[in-house]
């Protein structure tokens, strides 16, 4: 690529496409392209029946080495389908890419005044001037290259921590998987089945952590936390803590695994109050040390503190958790009694909605409770659970012996100091926030930074691992190229002019802009590694230091006066 | 005469959303007014108000900031901020005499090239019931 | 008792109901208002209350019509557990009001205990071929007692019997009849009475065995899911089981017999047990309309979504029951159709009694209501 | 070794991994049945839970998949073979014949304009009609212009070829024929989705008998601004704007009876999506949501049906209907139903009734299965030997399955996963062994 913005005056070459009779048939186009001619800086002005067409594409080129073009204006449809089209043949004639302007004249002109063909033609013709006032400004652009580190750092040594390591190991790249606990694990590690899969959750782990150790490219921090990170994209510098003892890493990538844990429920349902008032887990501890056999009967209450009790979520696995057990308890004991107090089962997808169904056959009962008025559990000697049966429309009661209650996954401690270490978002529920909820839900923003498991939000074991490995998938992105190319349009704040007030780090939505002392005052500088080029920043800038490339002020004000100069 | 003034309209567009819209208003061929001009930037949050205050108090009649829907920006928050500033622009340019029906920011999706054609003609339409801006001398309301 | 209850709940997979509510929005029953819900049968006896379910007089409204678990889409089988819990709650003494003073019932209990001396035979006239043995039976039923019940609504009675064998001698077959046949047991099996039921299915069983048919034909679909889907619950029954319908249209098939003209369009009812709970649809519709100048319109619901003609097993008949034969009747006009064609002489009752009624709408009355036979025979021309 | 992938399906979930891979520097072949990529994203108008516009967030995957270096999309095509193991895999494809030469195709629909044969739009789900030559959709990738030769009179009758007179560019060619394209890959990625079950055979909703009884697919299209009635809620029997639309869910999903016990898995939250834009869009139209349990355990799912009905006004009740008919003297249709949480049965009027149908792995599915030599289960979606620790990995080694055509899924999890069954795939050609 030619880096260079040329130095001798504008030559512009403009190109006016006829599009076969879709501009043509409109617009008079030999007309727009003589007028071109006379704009200044421009040097050669044609017509061509397609110019994206092949003969088209070469009449540009041999234009550019004829008439020693250092810009060209094509005027034809639209930038965000043909763009890199030209571009990429001014590139093969010898400019720099950027050195490039497109005018929409048909999408934006002929199909929309179809029936006015004069004012459509004056139209195309300030139209083709602002993109050569445009186009006199233009300057050479690179997208900048980044050297990425070819390490991993993967925050949370759960399920998912794991599997996102090994998919990152595998393809030959450096990994540090740091757990603050002593074990590998996670919530998964206190559990005893994983359903729908009906496999140990011991050997889910024991399989994980075995191939975990037996990578020569991970390396296992165990009690361990993350100190401290600076940097960006491909480039962090990392401080890992245990005990008292810190290590230093670069590190290309980052993918936080850090888990969620179980809500205990003091206070409510007369949690507390009662050793036979249980959570989920608490209920499968008990189970795994035996301590539940005699029992008869069994009552389960979801939504524990969610969806409007406490928090405002729905934590989408305590269904299947609560089932899970349900079935665990009958098979063991088919004359137990189970009963699950629910307001909307939970059990999407094929798996989970055959497990409901099975847990059905077993002659499991559901009972339904509206969530404006949420069951009661009364410890009175006995255990009483009170509420009302809405299938019935009546006031209902059970007197199990074990009440056990379902709780949301809650984010573990540390994700808030972690958010404001690595500048990456929690939403209002404490769980980290992705990039963008549909297209993006394993980025964050910040390049570089990737997410998965219940720290993303509560979901279920399947899933979990499926977007370990899809961040995995997506840490490898900058891991792979070994590089990372930056926006070429990017911002750029000017340190003579720029007064340090931090505005455009405010606003910036990638936080690619730092505030730094320089000779002793503040500046902002951008980092165009992370700059997506929107140019929000501009506007914020008090002092005009802040520009964006290819959209700067000077430009854009060519483009407004070239219309404000406009004959009436 | 009002019938004869034929206002100079700018509309900045955003790549990603309005555009978008616009140029799906050319492949669905609806017709609208020639008065527009328009100026792309990536994102409505790039538009500077000074920008358009300049526009309007140099012989441009009118002015349309169109960006994403809020919550579609292509850039997470960019049209946030376009909305927070637009609202400052337009108490500004009512003190200072210049009708603010002249400036008019609006969300058009990708889908919406209808809405893209309608908002033109309407605008068009209005700013021709205000009569030439001119360095709000004539923008003044009455 | 509990075991027995659980064991219901898991034979008629009441377990799998996920409560949607689907059964009673269906429900001709629950349409009319009133309190009739399927689901809640299904929850209260689930979640504990059955004690609740027998004692609920609701239930002995249920047609057992089999709307509900059409519309099931977790496969619970309501009118099986409709039928077991009558049996409970019938043993606890407790029953619907039976229709016409109960005598269907009455009747049927004294053809089990021997307190009765038929004379079943008196319609067959010289014209009509029968045989003592052979190889297909017809089943007659109840209609020679329906003649003497129910003359005041003007219903085909015995003619439906003597169409019906008129039509198996023109298709080539001399049927068995039986003077010792007694009553399937349909209305004591669906009101609770499985004492009374089990005699009558061994008499029909052992007289039947005597003649050495193969195959029996009814011209009543509750005497046809009966004899083909409860029989085999409480004898060794092996004997092919057809609706006239069927055994007709099977003959007809290929078949090059003629049928007379008929100007005009008819709709037809679906009987509940010819329909869903057996699943035969087309043969007399594919009868019907080899008629010629015939046009089959079909009334808005139909097939499995079609509507009960309002009672069944002779119980409960009431406000609601007409209620549902009103809205029937206004289906079958909205159809421009001058004649309905039934397949089971309890619609033809139940829908004749309700013709006779003054409040019905205008039109109601001039719709003529025959049963399939008694059309198909009328137009069948003899080889 | 062959160093390349090829995804099976140009959806959301196939794009996703394409540019995955891409994006690492692993060249991909995408393959795509029909004219474009895009799948059913690109018929969505808004998705939930943050009604983005669904166009204008993949119009630019569409784009950077079309720019893309190491993207190669074989649109309308299909795949014929597969033979080899993992890591070399020798796929025959049929390109089949647009009619059109691609090069030369500038996209610009005049043939369009002037082709005299209107058949039923397939990507309006049939609510209105399309040329027999056509572009899809505005934002289709590729853009150019295909030829339905099963309707085209020039192919049918020999007759008419305004098409070619009309096309300044030239690009009209009656003689192309299909091609058959070879390829070697080391993995392939099968994404190839969903579509709607016809709940036709569910009689008591009047699916097909009453035009005002519509899928949830369809009403997406209804309520799209580019779709047959410009984003305008009319209904289809007489264009009248509904007093009220009540939405049915589980139709054919969660039903052992039609052979699909599974949960659908999106419906919930599209149709409380769905009830929002009706009520965006105009605020005098009621809408009423029957549901079983309203599946919304997603990220900001349960929030998103609260704000549905404190702010959008959308009446969530717990029934489902047993019968719907119409009321031929008004027009309305009546929906028959027990409310479960206050046991009361009740006739609702609607002007609309929208089902939401059962998504099944699309048709295409099976035929795919046994082209790769892999198993699907019973319900149809491609099965894994092990489905916890490797949901992406089909019976065959080196193949991968992603999208919902591997289980009921969303958006952001066809997309999560489309990352998952890349990482698989790269694996593969970097080869790395098991």
């Amino acid at each position: 690529m030619s880096e260079e913005t040329p130095k001798s005056p504008p030559r512009i070459g403009v190109f006016v496409c006829h599009c076969g009779k879709n501009i043509g048939g409109v617009v008079d186009v030999p007309s727009v392209a003589k007028f071109a001619e006379g704009l200044p800086n421009v040097v050669f002005s044609t017509d061509n029946l397609y110019t994206c067409a092949e003969d088209g594409l070469t009449c540009i080129k041999d234009a550019v080495v004829k008439h020693n073009l250092n810009r060209v204006v094509v005027a034809s449809c639209t930038p965000r389908t043909h763009a890199p089209l030209f571009m990429s043949a001014i590139e093969e004639a010898g400019l720099n890419q950027y050195l490039f302007e497109f005018v929409n004249i048909r999408d934006q002109c002929s199909w929309v005044h179809m029936k006015e063909p004069e004012k459509a033609t004056k139209k195309a013709m300030i139209l083709v001037e602002m993109g050569v006032r445009k186009a006199s400004l233009l300057e050479a652009l690179e997208e900048k290259e980044i050297a990425v580190e070819p390490s991993a750092l993967v925050i949370g040594g759960g399920v998912a921590g794991m599997v996102a390591a090994l998919g990152i190991a595998d393809h030959g790249f450096q990994v540090h998987i740091v757990e603050r606990e002593e074990r590998l694990g996670g919530l998964i590690g206190n559990i005893e089945k994983v359903y729908p899969v009906k496999r140990a959750a011991s050997s889910v782990i024991s399989d994980l952590e075995r191939a975990v150790r037996a990578s020569p490219m991970i390396e296992v921090h165990t009690s361990s936390t993350v100190k401290d990170a600076k940097g960006y994209v491909g480039n962090y510098d990392v401080e890992i803590q245990n005990g008292g003892a810190s290590t230093f890493h670069r590190i290309g990538a980052i993918i936080v695994a850090t888990g969620a844990t179980e809500f205990k429920p003091e206070g409510m349902y007369s949690y507390g109050e009662d050793g036979r008032i249980l959570t989920q887990l608490e209920l499968e501890r008990q189970m795994r040390e035996g301590k539940v056999d005699g029992v008869k009967s069994v009552a389960m209450i979801q939504c524990v503190a969610a969806r409007g009790e406490k928090f405002t979520y729905c934590s989408k696995m305590c269904c299947s958790v609560a089932i899970k057990n349900a079935i665990e308890l009958k098979t063991k004991q088919p004359a137990i009694d189970v009963s699950i107090l629910y307001n909307d089962i939970q059990m999407p997808g094929e798996a989970l909605e055959k497990v409901y169904t099975d847990a059905r056959e077993m002659g499991i009962k559901f009972l339904r409770f509206p969530l404006k008025a949420r069951p009661q559990v009364v410890a009175d000697g006995g255990l009483a659970v009170r509420f009302f049966n809405e299938s019935l429309g009546a006031d209902d009661e059970l007197r199990p012996d074990l009440v056990v209650l379902s709780a949301p996954l809650v984010p573990r401690e540390g994700a808030k100091e972690l958010s404001r270490m690595l500048k990456v978002p929690l939403g209002q529920d404490g769980f980290f926030f992705e990039a963008h909820v549909k297209l993006r839900p394993l980025d964050f923003a910040t390049d570089g930074v990737y997410l998965c498991g219940t720290a993303h939000g509560p979901k279920g074991l399947q899933e979990s691992i499926s977007q370990a490995m899809g961040a995995a998938s997506r840490a490898l992105i900058p891991l792979s190229n070994g590089k990372v190319r930056g926006e070429a349009a990017v911002a750029f704040a000017d340190e003579a002019t720029c007064i340090g007030c931090g505005n455009c780090v405010k606003v910036c939505p990638y936080v690619a802009i730092d505030r730094v002392e320089r000779n002793g005052r503040f500046v902002a500088v951008v980092n165009s590694a992370l700059c997506k080029a929107c140019g929000t920043c501009v506007p914020a800038c008090p002092s005009g230091a802040m520009t964006q490339k290819s959209f700067t002020d000077s430009q854009l004000l060519e483009m407004v006066d070239a219309v404000s100069q406009e004959e009436a | 005469m009002a019938d004869q003034f034929e206002p100079k309209i700018l509309a900045f567009c955003c790549n990603w959303c309005s555009y978008a819209g616009a140029d799906l208003a050319g492949v669905s061929r609806m017709q609208y007014p020639p008065n527009v001009r328009v100026v792309r930037v990536m994102c409505s949050g790039r538009i500077r108000p000074e920008a358009v205050f300049k526009a309007l108090s140099n012989g441009i009649d009118g002015v349309l900031v169109l960006g994403c829907h809020i919550g579609d920006c292509h850039y997470l928050t960019g049209n946030h901020r376009t909305a927070k500033r637009m609202l400052v622009l337009e108490k500004l340019l009512d003190h200072l005499g210049v009708d603010p029906r002249r400036l008019k920011v609006d969300w058009i999706s990708a889908s919406e090239g209808e809405k893209f054609s309608r908002t033109i003609t309407t605008f068009t339409e209005q700013i021709k019931k205000l009569g030439p801006a001119n360095g709000g001398a004539h923008g003044r309301r009455g | 008792m509990k075991s027995e209850i659980e064991s219901l709940l898991k034979e008629t997979r009441a377990f799998m109901c996920l409560d949607c509510g689907k059964c009673t929005g269906a429900c001709p029953l629950a349409r009319q208002g009133g309190t009739y819900s399927p689901r809640m049968h299904i929850a209260r006896m689930v979640y504990g209350y059955g004690s609740e379910v027998f004692a609920d007089m609701d239930m002995w409204s249920c047609l057992t019509c089999g709307l509900c678990e059409t519309n099931c889409p977790s496969n619970v089988k309501y009118t099986d557990f409709m039928s077991k819990v009558r049996v409970f709650s019938a043993g606890e003494r407790r029953g619907g009001f039976c229709a016409h003073a109960g005598i269907t019932h009455t009747l049927a209990r004294m053809m089990a205990n021997d307190g009765e001396n038929q004379s079943r035979l008196g319609w067959v006239n010289d014209e009509l071929k029968t045989a003592e043995s052979g190889d297909v039976l017809y089943f007659v039923g109840c209609l020679p007692y329906f003649d003497n019940i129910f003359d005041y609504i003007k219903i085909e009675g015995t003619g439906i019997a003597k169409n019906s064998v008129e039509l198996l001698n023109k298709l080539g077959v001399t049927p068995v009849v039986m003077k010792n046949e007694v009553c399937c047991g349909h209305d004591l099996l669906w009101s609770g009475d499985r004492d009374n039921f089990q005699k009558l299915v061994k008499k029909n069983v052992e007289a039947i065995a005597k003649t050495g048919a193969r195959t029996i034909v009814t011209s009543c679909a509750e005497c046809l899911r009966t004899l083909k889907v409860d029989y085999p619950q409480f004898a060794k029954f092996n004997f092919e089981v057809k609706h006239i319908s069927e055994f007709v249209a099977e003959k007809l098939d290929g078949s090059s017999m003629k049928m007379s003209q008929f100007d005009g369009s008819i709709t037809y009812q679906d009987p509940c047990r010819l329909g869903r709970h057996l699943k035969v649809y087309e043969p007399p519709r594919e009868v019907l309309k080899k008629i010629p100048g015939v046009k089959l319109v079909e009334m808005r619901s139909n097939k499995d979504n079609s509507i009960c003609c309002g009672t069944t097993h002779f119980l409960n008949c009431d406000r609601v029951s007409e209620g549902i034969r009103k809205e029937r009747f206004s289906e079958a006009l909205d159809t421009g159709a001058k004649t309905l064609v039934t397949a089971c002489p309890k619609c033809q009752i139940h829908l004749k009694c309700s013709q006779s009624n003054r409040m019905q709408d205008e039109g109601v009355e001039s719709l003529h209501i025959t049963d399939f036979a008694t059309m198909v025979n009328k137009h069948l021309v003899r080889n | 070794m062959a160093d390349s992938v090829l995804v099976i399906g140009g959806g959301i979930a196939g794009i996703q991994a394409a540019l995955n891979l891409a994006d690492k520097g692993i060249h991909t072949y995408i393959v795509e049945k029909l004219p474009t990529i895009g799948g059913h994203m690109a018929l969505l108008d808004k998705t939930f839970p943050t009604n983005d516009c669904s166009i204008c967030i993949l119009a630019p995957k569409l784009a950077e998949c079309s720019n893309h270096d190491l993207i190669d999309i074989l649109a309308y095509s299909e795949v014929l073979s597969v033979e080899g193991k993992e890591g070399a895999f020798k796929v025959k494809i049929k390109r089949k014949a647009r009619y059109i030469d691609e090069e030369k195709c500038t996209g610009c629909e005049d043939c369009a304009r002037s082709c005299p044969i209107k058949v039923s739009n397939e990507y309006n789900l049939g609510l209105n009609m399309r040329k027999a030559i056509y572009i899809p959709f505005p934002q289709s990738v590729p853009r150019i212009a295909t030829i339905d030769a099963s309707v085209c009179m020039h192919f049918t009758k020999g007759k008419c070829g305004v098409c070619k007179i009309k096309c300044g560019a030239g690009a009209v060619d009656y003689d192309q024929e299909d091609e058959i394209v070879e390829l070697e890959v080391g993995s392939i990625i099968a994404a190839s989705g969903f579509e709607v079950f016809d709940p036709k055979e569910m009689t008591e909703y009047g699916y097909g008998v009453y035009k005002d009884v519509v899928t949830s697919m369809e009403f997406e299209r209804i309520l799209c601004a580019s779709g047959p009635t410009a984003g305008r809620i009319t209904r289809p029997s007489d264009g009248k704007t509904p007093d009220r639309i009540v939405f049915v869910q589980c139709v054919g999903s969660r039903d052992p009876k039609h052979g699909r016990p599974y949960c659908s898995s999106v419906c919930c939250m599209h149709a409380t999506k769905e009830a929002m834009l009706v009520r965006e869009h105009d605020e005098h139209v009621e809408t009423c949501i029957l549901y079983t349990d309203l599946r919304a355990a997603g990220k900001g799912f349960f929030e998103y049906a609260e704000r549905g009905k404190k702010d959008y006004g959308i009446k969530y009740i717990r029934a489902k209907p047993g019968r719907i008919v119409r009321d031929e003297s008004s027009g309305e249709l009546e929906v028959w139903y027990e409310d479960t949480a206050t046991l009361k049965v009740s006739r609702m009027k609607a002007g609309m009734v929208v089902l939401a149908t059962a998504l099944v792995p699309s048709r295409s599915t099976a035929k795919l299965a046994e082209t790769l030599g892999v198993e699907l289960d019973e319900y149809g979606f491609f099965r894994s030997p092990d489905p916890l620790l490797r949901p992406v990995d089909t019976t065959r080694p080196g193949v991968f399955a992603t999208g919902y055509c591997e289980s009921p899924k969303d958006i952001p999890e066809s997309v999560a996963q489309a990352g998952a069954a890349a990482l698989r795939a790269s694996r593969v050609v970097a080869g790395v062994t098991a």
